[in-house]
């Protein structure tokens, strides 16, 4: 036993002056204090979100990136469709700081305005995504049971049919446009994000505090719009940052299938697949460049979708 | 947190130095990118005494029915297992081959063949007319859908009877005996010994496939009469050729075996042929650069134009001006050199090169150059042809192509070339190949990129195509002064004369310039060492029946 | 009787991103062997920080040992390597945890989770594990156990996992057992149960016990030597009867006057007023300073010194001090 | 008095799939007077809270009728069951999960008034939350703080201001203290009975808790199972428990003071709740009951008024057997 | 269970109905034909053409017909390849694409969750980072290019593997290795975070109480319910290899079916295209189906035909 010895302890409250010994009001307000600093969920999570390095660094970068999409253009003297065949695969110097393509044209220029087309493509897709999923898993979460079951059968058509088919059909209706990629990247991405609200309107609509919104009698869209949308909005939030970097790969893949962006204007993908055969000719830069900010890009909202979900996670906060 | 930020900062200079290491040794190591097969392929080959060449045939060919088999990737296997009566000798020039003699009559329209004594299928039984009688018949079969039926309407009865109207019997191919065969032809048809040699016109070993209708489908069954027989056939993975100990020109064959591949990836196959796994292989456009000037590649003519329809239906390029200054404009050696690659000629007319006319010149060097870049002249042409119309403005030009890479980049720079040129701001289309071909069929396209490639030996089968509701016309264009000059160029027995329309016909439509040529195909192959003698047709397929391989 | 555990000084910190949250400040306590000890406290005063502490098992980050010494047996446990203490976990002390619903692996059988503390640590047989594991399941009250050994968690109740808990924590006979609230989840017809079980338990094996909980009324009964835990120090240790009945420090004054008392009538509840403080940044003075109705402008200012009222009864206030006893008279609230 | 509440022969059935049925609630009547406080106790499962959901209307009742001030609540349209909310609150049981994490306090009290537009303008709602979080002892400061950052007590006491909000008559607390410390159970209780007074509020206290539903209760409901099993005045529960859960639930209660506690004999129950799903047949309590009959799995014993205001289910008291006083049983401790 | 199954096999047709229905539509609403080529060709042959494949039937006979064949399994000749029915191309080829599929998902998912676990125990720290680095990566850099790299460099270059074709084990690596990268940065990722998730749980601070060796914790504890998520996406991921095997399968040269997928609609080759969907499909469907039985096994909470209430 450490507790024996009286004196080793006592000494100290001798040298308390006595006037210490005093009554004090005790004050109701204090015992209640709060002492935290009051943070909205918003500011704490971006409070955790800047302490997250590596996501910070994916958010300086697409920060970067949409600086110089928008300016990157204006930096370069060349036009972006301006061909000059006898320039083709000039290797990267000072006056081509990425070289020139298979046309002679500039690829830093080109590398900018393809950074348009596909952060562009990349956040309409998954504006819509958002939208869709909200509204389809919003219902199918929140009314559940045969209404959820059929919408769900639903998504399992809409696997089960040829993408190929769908698109092709699509670009024979719309026509070839931007709108178009659009569309087709929308025609089954948006499956994901409802989903996800699915699952998560079917968690949150359980919890105490929406039967605690219907005991006063509160009506079903105002539980939506008040509780259960801004309580799944962390989950959307990180499937949004995924969701616009698949939409640019997918962007790509679709241009491998020779459905990309119309000439002769290119997106990253478009420049990426025009320059396969960079890897047996050495002309790297054609494909370094588009391939490197499509990559980084991902690498960027990924990590910035992981920090975002570490700090957006309810279950982290106490 | 400061040890988190270091190693975030230093894994980021990791991720970036992979990034960039894979990259680039990926790139720059292959700029020796031409190099020599490796010595470990010749190692293996040397083992075996036998003579392999290993070609790669893009993908499964549609069938090794020769009346089914219409495309290119059937008929480089078909022309090299099958022998029509007549084949392809070195210079390109149609020769009798399973027919020993040809007979025309005086008409120039009933053809006898005389089939050799030593012709004999695979399986020792003997080639005989019949064959040939029932093969023809039964790719002019209306129940059969022959696509190349209608190469066989030059023959009397052949268009009735696949169309519906006549019968089987009506048809003027008769087997005279075993080894003697009539055609009686519906006009004089100069070419028609070429057209012979199109594998929709090889015999079909009647006894066969009488007793088994799908003799044709696996290498078992498969019976043939040329240099090679079908020894295996793995469906979308490989064709084995070995040598036909029957086919009655065997000395001169000599090649053990030739293994098919089927990589359909352009990229792909080169690498193959790099690490040994091919003989030849193509060049993909990247490369042409590095290696199209190796001692290693072969460029042939291949027949076929690159070109762009003008919808004549549609405004502007109803006026001929602006469809002759949107000619004028295209700087198609920039286009051949840069974009397209691959050693391939600018098109300054449109019969490709390689068909010899009845004087020994080419078609193309006689009738010269019939549309070059000239900008002036395009400038003054379509200034011209607006005011014809009354244009202030040119109504907004589409052009049109189909999904692929190399249209594309073709694309791109003509687009480029009418900005520059003429200050015409062209936007660009791509449609996937059947929408793009049902559109252009409807004449719903107004600037489409198209292609022809030969069916058989003679500048008539191109130049056919524009006479008016020809299913290959597709610009809109009729004209009865063409129709007539086509007609006199098909029937005319006088080859001197015939070759005369034609060169005419081309003039014409020249002048008419309802379609833009481009650039012509050719043929680049590049061979590994020590083979040789693979015959490369303009026309068509490749012969392999002299091919050698050393080692 | 000899100690077997000595806890000493120890501080655990966890670092947040709101901040470093200083959950136990310097508790020190001993646990003699046989002994029942009941940690008493509030959620987040630090009790079931400083039972995770003992076992090694503050998660690291964000948790830390910053300092102090805890001593089984005589064995600096603070200083063992993680192998070592692997083998000291279930097998010399074990532990118990407060919600049963959650403590067992969803997606394995009870037996293989009853037995495989037993074959970790001593290489029995299948056959032999299985059996202990029988007996383990009849001691602690579960019925045809040779049948239950083969059904998952979720075919259980509350109650009957809580059993499994305890005798999965027994199994290889460890003889220490924290139980971190192990009755709180639990109806009180069960609790009941649970609390009778324990005496049992201690009666068969003789285990020495620390028992963690917020609810003084479940310690009447079990415990032998209670000690009060407020905002991550210990503030009052002793005797039972000296905790029940001569209480000296407010907070546990007020924590026997807030419990209600099923047997005495009409009686009204005195809460604590008030709300623990954040132990982000606790208070330099007394932490219930706040909530006190005696506090002393002292109690502001300087922690109160350790004063042994007995040689087994000690209290952590200023109010033990002789200047405080002469204001008695004037007492805030009587 | 006047009988604010009447519920007429209760049932509410679950249907989970495959046609099986979860009879949580299965026949219960009972009547809340003016003013009083009607405790409602029993242990997790045996559809208490069903009932306080079902009564407001959150669940669509199987059968029976709720009738309150006259008025059969089930029966109402939209509209009047829109009004009726005004009358009628509740308080949740995990002070946790029933207020939106994304919502200010402000936002979260003020959502009632809100929905029933109480105000015209903002600033006078304002002024009715600062007033609300006074009442409950918390402050304006608080209003625009969000629930992470309260601890426990504080943020009942916020559910708590929001459901005074619409001044209701009266309000259902569902085990409203379950999830909190002792201690501050204890502030809670006393809160409420403050508002009861001040305000002539209602309240019908759903707990598990016997000892603290005694401190707050006039009458008490006691039930097992889906079923009402004892329903009588406060101190005569305590003093006369008459049906065998009743006491059972009565002896497994903690009491904290040592030496009761030594004194005091114990009913432990066998067993687990059985399922809801497929109770047993006859007297629900049957499984467990120490003085289990054979009449007890035949037949159900019948709700019947043994004494003034004192009803029990129980076949110790069918027929002849209505004493004043429990016949004498003798109990097997475990 | 029984009466679970056989519910669940008719909505599956129901399902498969829609779908061949919708691509019925599909396919006669997007203009081409299969005989479109570069070739010659007169208006007698495409005649000829389209009556042999009855495609000059009214779109309700040509309806029928396809549900026909969906009901026996016989789609009858490939229009591009007529001496193949489509069962034959179908029989052929997806043994070779469901073997690379397999392998693929395999080392993708053993792979993925070992660099998942491994940074979920290393949280934080640089191992962390390095595996999500590796896992983001592969999410990062499209196959196709993958592929061709992977060709030049560990093919043509250093010569370790065959450039291409599918016949020995060693043939198997590079498009395995091309394929499975994607796959696996998903699974590692899923992995890691829900590894994290379970490694707060009570249940695994109980096995480590009971001194249990972290292999075993992590193995028997924590692994197992981190699964769950990725047994999850398991139907759908495989959907997804087995359509993007297209890719791998054009540029490795392996006769697998993915190619099918797309040239049967580029060359609008309708028996081609509906066989492929309804394998596809069905394929598909099962996978889904077969997931939730696995969830059940895996999971004792969850019986298999409670689940649709859910």
């Amino acid at each position: 036993m450490k507790y024996t010895s009286k004196d080793s302890i006592m000494p100290s409250s001798t040298n308390i002056p006595d006037d210490w010994f005093e009554w004090e009001q005790s004050d109701k307000a204090q015992a209640e204090k709060v002492a935290r600093p009051s943070l909205s969920y918003w500011n704490d999570a971006w409070k955790r979100l800047r302490k997250n390095k590596l996501a910070m660094t994916g958010l300086v970068f697409l920060i970067i990136l949409i600086f110089l999409a928008i300016f990157g253009p204006i930096l370069s003297p060349y036009e972006v469709n301006k061909s000059d065949l006898p320039n083709q695969y000039q290797e990267p110097s000072a006056s081509h700081w990425f070289g020139t393509d298979s046309h002679g044209r500039d690829v830093f220029t080109r590398t900018w305005f393809g950074a348009r087309i596909s952060l562009f493509v990349g956040l309409m897709a998954a504006l819509i995504d958002v939208s869709i999923g909200i509204i389809y898993g919003g219902i199918a979460g929140y009314k559940g049971g045969r209404t959820d079951n059929v919408m769900m059968r639903i998504i399992e058509i809409l696997y089960g049919l040829p993408y190929l088919l769908v698109v092709i059909l699509l670009l024979v209706v719309l026509g070839p446009s931007l709108t178009t990629i659009i569309v087709a990247l929308t025609v089954t991405g948006w499956v994901g994000m409802a989903r996800i609200v699915r699952g998560q309107v079917l968690q949150i609509k359980n919890y105490e505090f929406v039967l605690a919104s219907r005991s006063f009698g509160t009506k079903t869209s105002r539980i939506i719009r008040r509780n259960l949308l801004p309580n799944s909005m962390g989950p959307i939030i990180v499937q949004m940052t995924l969701t616009v970097p698949s939409a640019i790969f997918a962007e790509a893949f679709l241009s491998f299938l020779g459905l990309g962006i119309q000439s002769p204007y290119a997106s990253w993908g478009t420049m990426a697949n025009d320059s396969l055969g960079a890897i047996l000719s050495g002309n790297w830069w054609t494909l370094f460049f588009p391939a490197f900010f499509i990559s980084f890009t991902m690498f960027a909202f990924n990590v910035l979708g992981d920090g975002l979900q570490d700090a957006l996670d309810p279950k982290l906060r106490k | 947190m400061n040890k988190g930020g270091n190693t975030v900062k230093k894994f980021l200079v990791f991720l970036m130095t992979v990034f960039a290491v894979f990259v680039l040794v990926g790139c720059t190591a292959t700029k020796d990118a031409g190099k020599e097969p490796n010595d470990e392929e010749g190692k293996d080959a040397k083992e075996s005494t036998e003579k392999i060449l290993k070609l790669n045939n893009g993908t499964e060919p549609k069938s090794l029915d020769p009346s089914i088999g219409f495309d290119a990737v059937s008929w480089d296997p078909l022309n090299n297992l099958m022998e029509g009566l007549t084949r392809l000798n070195k210079d390109h020039v149609a020769e009798p081959a399973t027919a020993e003699k040809i007979d025309v009559s005086e008409d120039g329209k009933t053809y006898t063949f005389t089939i050799r004594e030593d012709a004999k299928w695979s399986n020792g039984d003997p080639v005989v007319a019949k064959d040939f009688e029932f093969a023809w018949k039964y790719m002019l079969d209306p129940a059969n859908a022959s696509e190349a039926a209608f190469l066989g309407y030059f023959i009397e009865g052949a268009e009735a009877f696949n169309n519906g109207e006549g019968k089987a019997d009506d048809v003027k191919v008769t087997a005279k005996d075993d080894k003697t065969l009539e055609v009686v032809l519906t006009a004089p048809t100069g070419f028609f010994p070429d057209l012979l040699t199109n594998p929709a016109f090889f015999p079909i070993n009647h006894k066969v496939a009488a007793e088994t209708p799908d003799w044709h489908a696996e290498a078992d069954t498969f019976v043939s009469n040329g240099p090679f027989k079908l020894e295996s056939w793995d469906h979308d993975v490989e064709m084995v050729f070995a040598k036909n100990d029957q086919y009655w020109d065997k000395g001169a064959v000599k090649l053990d075996k030739v293994h098919f591949a089927m990589v359909n990836d352009s990229n792909t196959q080169y690498q193959m042929f790099e690490s040994g796994d091919l003989d030849t292989a193509s060049i993909p456009a990247e490369l042409s650069d590095q290696l199209i000037d190796g001692e290693n590649v072969f460029i042939g003519d291949y027949g076929g134009l690159e070109f762009y329809r003008f919808n004549v239906k549609e405004e502007p390029f109803q006026n001929k001006k602006i469809r002759k200054a949107f000619a004028y404009a295209v700087n198609r050696e920039n286009i051949a050199e840069y974009v397209v690659k691959n050693g391939v000629e600018p098109a300054f007319g449109f019969v490709s090169p390689g068909f010899k006319g009845p004087d020994g010149k080419d078609f193309r060097e006689k009738n010269g150059d019939l549309v070059t870049f000239d900008a002036e002249k395009a400038k003054q042409l379509l200034e011209e042809g607006m005011k014809e119309e009354g244009y202030e403005k040119l109504p907004p030009i589409t052009l049109s192509y189909n999904t692929s890479d190399t249209n594309k980049a073709v694309a791109e720079e003509l687009q480029n070339m009418y900005k520059e040129t003429l200050g015409v701001e062209v936007s660009l289309e791509n449609q996937e190949w059947n929408v793009f071909s049902e559109a252009q069929k409807a004449l719903e396209l107004q600037f489409s990129r198209s292609s022809f490639i030969n069916d058989y030996s003679d500048p008539i089968n191109f130049l056919e195509s524009f006479i008016t509701d020809s299913y290959m016309n597709r610009t809109g264009f009729s004209s009865k002064a063409y129709d007539e000059l086509i007609a006199k160029g098909k029937t005319e027995s006088d080859e001197e004369k015939r070759w005369e329309y034609m060169y005419e016909a081309e003039k014409m439509l020249a002048e008419e310039m309802i379609i833009m040529p481009i650039r012509y195909y050719n043929t680049v192959v590049l061979e590994a060492e020590g083979v040789s003698g693979i015959l490369r047709h303009p026309v068509g397929y490749f012969d392999l029946k002299y091919a050698d391989k050393q080692n | 009787m000899t100690n077997i555990l000595e806890v000493e000084d120890l501080h655990v910190t966890f670092s947040t991103y709101g901040g470093t949250v200083k959950a136990v400040r310097g508790v020190t306590f001993s646990l003699k062997q046989g002994e029942t000890l009941a940690i008493v406290g509030e959620s987040g005063c630090g009790k079931s920080v400083t039972s995770n502490a003992i076992m090694r098992l503050i998660p690291n980050p964000p948790g830390k040992i910053d300092k102090g010494s805890i001593r089984f047996k005589g064995k600096d446990l603070m200083h063992e390597t993680e192998k070592k203490m692997r083998s000291i976990r279930g097998v010399d002390i074990s532990m118990i945890f407060q919600d049963p619903m959650t403590a067992l692996n969803p997606t394995l059988t009870i037996g293989s989770q009853l037995m495989e503390g037993l074959r970790e640590h001593h290489k029995v047989s299948p056959d032999k594990a299985k059996r202990k594991a029988i007996e383990m399941m009849e001691l602690v009250g579960i019925s045809n156990p040779a049948e239950r050994l083969k059904q998952y968690p979720h075919q259980f109740s509350g109650g009957m996992r809580q059993r499994i808990v305890i005798a999965m924590a027994l199994i290889c006979e460890p003889e220490l057992l924290i139980a971190d609230e192990p009755t709180t989840a639990l109806d009180v017809t069960i609790q009941a149960q649970i609390l009778e079980l324990f005496e049992k338990i201690q009666k068969v094996t003789g285990v020495s016990i620390i028992l963690i909980t917020h609810d003084l009324g479940v310690v009447a009964n079990i415990a032998d030597r209670i000690a009060v835990m407020y905002a991550g120090k210990i503030i009052e240790m002793g005797e039972k009867r000296d905790i029940f009945y001569r209480p000296q420090h407010p907070y546990t004054k007020g924590l026997l006057k807030s419990v209600p008392r099923l047997d005495l009538d009409g009686e009204k509840l005195t809460p604590i007023d008030g709300t623990p403080p954040d132990l982000f940044s606790p208070p330099k003075g007394c932490s219930f300073y706040a909530r006190c109705p005696f506090a002393m402008k002292v109690c502001n200012k300087v922690y109160p010194v350790q004063t042994n009222i007995t040689d087994s009864h000690h209290v952590a206030c200023w109010l033990q001090d002789e200047r405080a006893k002469q204001l008695q008279a004037t007492l805030p609230i009587k | 008095m006047e009988k604010i509440l009447q519920v007429n022969d209760l049932k509410k059935h679950f249907e989970i799939g495959k046609g099986r049925i979860l009879k949580a609630v299965n026949g219960v009547s009972f009547y809340v007077k003016k003013g009083e406080t009607f405790g409602l106790v029993g242990e997790s499962g045996c559809g208490k809270s069903t009932i306080g959901r079902t009564i407001l209307g959150l669940y669509e009742s199987t059968d029976g009728e709720v009738f309150f001030k006259g008025e059969d609540v089930h029966g109402l349209n939209e509209k009047e069951r829109f009004r009726f909310y005004r009358s009628m609150q509740m308080i949740f049981q995990d002070p946790y999960a029933s207020l939106n994490p994304r919502s200010t306090v402000r936002e979260i009290i003020s959502e009632p008034m809100e929905v029933h537009q109480l105000f015209q303008s903002k600033k006078e709602q304002l002024e009715r939350v600062y007033e609300l979080l006074e009442e409950v002892g918390l402050n304006r400061d608080h209003a625009n703080r969000y629930p992470h950052e309260f601890s426990g007590g504080q943020r009942q006491r916020i559910g708590i201001a929001r459901a005074l909000a619409l001044n209701p008559e009266f309000i259902i607390a569902d085990e409203p203290i379950s999830a909190l410390d002792v201690s501050v159970q204890a502030q809670v209780v006393n809160l409420l009975k403050e508002l009861q007074e001040e305000k002539g509020l209602t309240f019908l206290f759903i707990a598990h808790d016997l000892s603290m539903v005694k401190q707050i209760s006039d009458r008490i409901g006691v039930m097992y199972l889906g079923d009402m099993v004892e329903l009588t005045e406060s101190s005569k529960l305590y003093d006369n428990p008459l049906h065998p859960y009743t006491r059972a639930l009565l002896s497994a209660i903690p009491i904290p003071d040592p030496d009761v506690e030594e004194r005091r004999e114990r009913i432990i129950l066998n067993g687990e709740l059985p399922s809801p799903i497929d109770p047993p047949s006859g007297c629900v309590f049957r499984t467990r009951c120490p003085m289990a009959m054979e009449v007890c799995s035949l037949t159900k014993p019948s709700w019947k008024e043994v004494e003034q205001d004192h009803f029990v289910a129980c076949h110790l008291y069918e027929g002849n057997n209505t004493t004043k006083t429990s016949p004498k049983i003798t109990i097997a401790s475990q | 269970m029984l009466r679970y199954i056989l519910k669940r096999l008719l909505i599956m047709c129901i399902t498969l109905w829609i779908i061949v229905t919708l691509t019925f539509v599909l396919m006669i609403s997007i203009p081409g034909s299969p005989f479109n080529s570069d070739q010659s060709s007169n208006e007698t042959v495409q005649a000829n053409l389209e009556k042999f494949y009855n495609l000059d039937e009214p779109y309700y006979i040509q309806y029928f017909q396809y549900i026909k064949s969906v009901i026996l399994f016989d789609f009858g000749p490939s229009i591009k390849q007529p001496n193949q029915t489509v069962n034959d191309l179908l029989g052929r080829g997806f043994p070779i694409s469901f073997e690379l599929g397999l392998i693929t998902i395999i080392v993708a998912v053993i792979s993925g969750i070992i660099l998942g676990v491994i940074a979920a125990l290393r949280h934080n720290g640089f191992v962390d980072y390095l595996a999500m680095g590796v896992a983001v990566f592969g999410i990062s850099i499209p196959n196709f290019i993958l592929a061709t790299l992977l060709i030049q460099q560990l093919a043509v270059n250093a010569e370790w593997f065959p450039v291409a074709t599918w016949s020995s084990p060693k043939h198997m690596v590079l498009p395995v290795l091309a394929l499975a990268t994607g796959p696996m940065a998903i699974i590692a990722r899923l992995t890691r975070s829900t590894m994290l998730e379970v490694l707060t749980q009570d249940y695994i601070k109980m096995a480590r109480a009971k001194g249990l060796s972290p292999w075993k914790i992590i193995f028997k504890h924590a692994l197992r319910n981190a699964l769950m998520p990725v047994v999850t996406i398991m139907g759908t991921l495989l959907a997804g290899i087995l359509t993007g095997t297209f890719v791998i399968e054009q540029i490795f040269a392996i006769p697998g079916m993915g190619k099918y997928f797309v040239e049967s609609i580029n060359h609008r080759d309708y028996p081609v295209i509906m066989g492929t969907t309804v394998f596809y499909s069905v394929f598909l469907i099962m996978m889904l189906f077969l997931v939730d039985i696995a969830y059940g096994i895996l999971d004792p909470r969850i019986k298999v035909h409670q689940k649709e209430g859910e």
